[in-house]
């Protein structure tokens, strides 16, 4: 076995995550890294769809941009904004929907728009919502990867640009949202699943190495554990291969 | 029908102090030259829409040329911050930047309901964020049939539309194509319609996934080849990605900022005359 | 992902009595040979739906088979009336008609929403009208930014959209071009996908103005070629305007109207077999 | 001159009426008969519409439904019926709506849905609304084409399929009707037109040969007549030719 990263081990998992789905609605960063190593991977035919309109993109290297050339040129079909939020996303046709975050909350609640730097000083801006109220509001599931830090798994989010599972279980169902949401949260330490009761993430997964203490050192809420914590698979090495080749291209 | 101008013209006649414009082309076809233009006239206090602000109004809103900005996603693409919209936002400069801030589905309809001559349009969108409290264009709507609760988002009809596309005829009839984003949503949109184009061909020879715009309904259309550099037109050029990840540093600091727009826009009248 | 069917088989298993069905094609592409099958089969007490219900739901009609139809205009074009629809009508033969009937653009709008996974669309239409006063899917509505009143209409999800388009691949992916009508919106809205094709090629090949339906939202692909006649699938075929003249005596008597049927679909167990 | 006949005439007023139009929302017979027409002669770059999805059709004969082949191969472009309804029409960005009727009030209000048989009959069944509803509603302008008779010209409608003028003037603006509605109905007998002050549909031309009395014999309301009655310019050579050939093809 090569050597490896926790942070290619985050996306390696990621990618894992896609296992059932059939269609993705991939952001620009490390959703379209993991989702472009499940195509090269696990699942072949996992239909891309990037919201820059291209449907089916098999691009052969990375993009860096959700509007880069080769996502339309490889595209099974190419669409407008509109009509690719309208018809393909609000209309419940993506089954997973992946997404990062600068703010995360323990209802795995979005925040990508600004942060409070605390009195007296302006708000810090972020790039804003994005597609991201409505991937979290209308894809069959939600998948969602940042590294883990207390800058990023807060007690409290200074601001709510999508919505995860709101105050906790059955609040999606009070606001009208269709999909599940977030079902995963995958870090470079492990991965959080909402607790079926509460909605609230509780740790499932560590990766190889990582203490229970080290997640939730990291985490800006008291973290709760699955009765079993499940040790990651570490990457294969065609894992390895297919993600290294990628970020190589 | 549309006439066929120079850039410089077409920017002076169409776009003038206070208009609220929309500069659009989803990461791909961005009207760059045409921004550039509008800096090099010094068109002010101007209202900008654009889903994904993008350099282009990093560059706009650095210049002081912009009193509000109507967006859904304001990062460098792929890179991080646009720190000249970062830097209005946060501290005012070159002058304060009042946001009105939506979500890419909230935006996308906005224009659909503007080309639709609409007031408003529906989505299922919002519920449950911030978003709404720091905007008087969302509002909820209840179905008449199901009684069921649902966003509405205000329309927008800029007064000019600005596009990129790769070709016109001598009529001023355009066809972009590859992604092809809110352009024609934004164009019908808008009072005002003007279009660089790579080239003004002959004849436009329909292309897959080709979107036409008639003469009839496009304001001017001017040649500008490589005018959405550092963005592409497909068929024509491919993104400067690296051009991208240089901004990052340029745009940083304000006076290396300046420096820039003085070197790379201001200082290029040649440009202006195309 | 879609199946490759014979075309017996895939009406068998997604047409079933009972159901609401939208067979689309704005006078191109007119899926006629699906329509004959569900006559052999005897598919019964459908809730039919469609922009212009033409010969192919005259047929239908005829036949006994449709228990409401939702439409918004029933003539044979460019010929004069449908007779069958008429008789279904004014007559009750062979059975009493139910009538949801709309404009257009209401229609178009219908299906747009069921598309959109919305409960209704907004248009400005129906005002001052009395279509209003004849139907329960269209309401008022009043925008939440402008006090102004619009009309509301109802989606439609019809359990099955059956679409005839030029070509499809092995894997089930469709594409249709020419004019393209409002099948994408009615495909997009319907519980289940049924497409007849021209042919069954290797590989899709985008075409001007083509609109492609991926394979993971079509339920199955039946190749029949010509399976839009008397209507025409551009590059295949051209309209056959004759027997749109035809109809118009053919389907003026009851009688002559069943010894047609008899004689052209139900003793056409051949056809049935593709 | 040649012989011409009083339909002949109609077609080439419709035709004429079109001489300021850039853009023209075109319903089959008549009036697309008179849009092809008016192409042939006054208004070589009159852009074609037609609900289809065609814009800018340049058809070598005439067609015979909506959506022959032609219309879409000679266009400038196609567009979905959603777009071509909620983009062009609703938009605002056609010039000039032609429509045809079954029946039509003295405020050129039309009905194209169902006729009264009298009692104890059913209602007599017409095709229905199709776009013009929503043509009537939204084009800057609409003319209307149709032969001169009681049966079409009626006191009353059984039945409103599509706005007019109301019940006369300012009921557009009141129901927020943005065009400015029927400007000329155009008979094979003359043309009226609606009164300034009151929208009330009035005898303004005569084709030649024809009496005030023959029109107000085939108008089922009091026919009302402008000051000065003009009388229509016969068809020219070249326009019998074109509408002539237009026929032939």
């Amino acid at each position: 076995m090569s050597d490896w990263t926790n942070d290619e081990l985050m996306t390696v998992s990621a990618a894992r995550a896609l296992s059932a789905a059939r269609t993705c609605f991939v952001g620009i960063g490390l959703p379209s890294t993991a989702a472009n190593l499940a195509r090269r991977t696990s699942r072949p035919d996992l239909v891309l769809i990037y919201e820059s309109g291209a449907l089916g993109s098999k691009p052969t290297r990375l993009p860096l941009s959700i509007g880069d050339g080769e996502l339309a040129e490889t595209a099974d079909a190419v669409v407008s904004v509109p009509e690719m939020f309208n018809y393909w996303l609000q209309g419940g046709r993506i089954d997973v929907g992946f997404l990062g975050a600068a703010q995360l909350d323990r209802h795995a609640n979005i925040n990508t728009t600004v942060v409070d730097r605390g009195p007296g000083r302006p708000e810090g801006r972020l790039p804003g919502a994005g597609g991201a109220p409505e991937i979290a509001a209308n894809c069959g599931e939600v998948l969602i990867v940042l590294r883990h830090s207390t800058r990023n798994f807060v007690d409290r989010l200074d601001f709510t640009t999508s919505v995860g599972h709101g105050a906790g279980n059955g609040d999606r169902r009070r606001l009208g949202l269709r999909g599940r949401g977030p079902v995963a949260v995958i870090t470079d330490l492990g991965i959080l699943r909402p607790a079926p009761d509460t909605a609230e993430l509780v740790l499932t997964d560590l990766h190889p190495g990582v203490t229970v203490e080290q997640a939730r050192a990291a985490t800006g809420w008291p973290l709760k554990t699955a009765d079993a914590v499940g040790v990651t698979a570490p990457p294969t090495d065609a894992e390895l291969a297919a993600l290294r080749g990628l970020k190589a291209a | 029908m549309s006439e066929i101008r120079l850039l410089r013209d077409a920017v002076a006649q169409l776009i003038h102090d206070g208009d609220i414009v929309a500069f659009e082309g989803f990461t791909h076809l961005i009207p760059f030259a045409a921004a550039h233009e509008v800096i090099r006239q010094g068109i002010t206090d101007l209202t900008l829409v654009r889903m994904t602000p993008d350099v282009i109004y990093d560059q706009l809103i650095g210049a002081g040329l912009v009193k509000k900005l109507v967006f859904s996603w304001g990062g460098n693409p792929g890179v991080g911050s646009l720190h000249r919209f970062r830097d209005a936002v946060e501290n005012g400069w070159p002058r304060p930047l009042e946001i009105d801030e939506h979500s890419h589905a909230g935006m996308a309809n906005r224009y659909v309901a503007g080309a639709s001559g609409l007031p408003f349009a529906v989505l299922r969108g919002y519920r449950g964020t911030d978003l709404v409290e720091r905007t008087n264009t969302v509002s909820t709507i209840a179905c008449p049939f199901t009684g069921e609760e649902l966003a509405a988002v205000a329309a927008l009809n800029p007064d000019v539309t600005v596009i990129h596309a790769q070709q016109a005829d001598r009529d001023g009839n355009v066809q972009l194509w590859g992604l092809t984003g809110v352009q024609k949503e934004a164009a019908l949109a808008a009072k005002r319609v003007l279009v660089t184009v790579e080239e003004i061909v002959d004849r436009l020879t329909l292309r897959p996934g080709g979107v036409v715009l008639p003469s009839w309904v496009v304001t001017a259309v001017a040649e500008v080849p490589g005018g959405a550099h550092p963005s592409y037109a497909t068929g024509y050029s491919i993104r400067d990605n690296d051009f991208y990840q240089a901004w990052d540093r340029i745009s940083r600091d304000r006076q290396t900022f300046t420096g820039w727009v003085d070197d790379h826009i201001l200082r290029t009248e040649e440009a202006s005359a195309r």
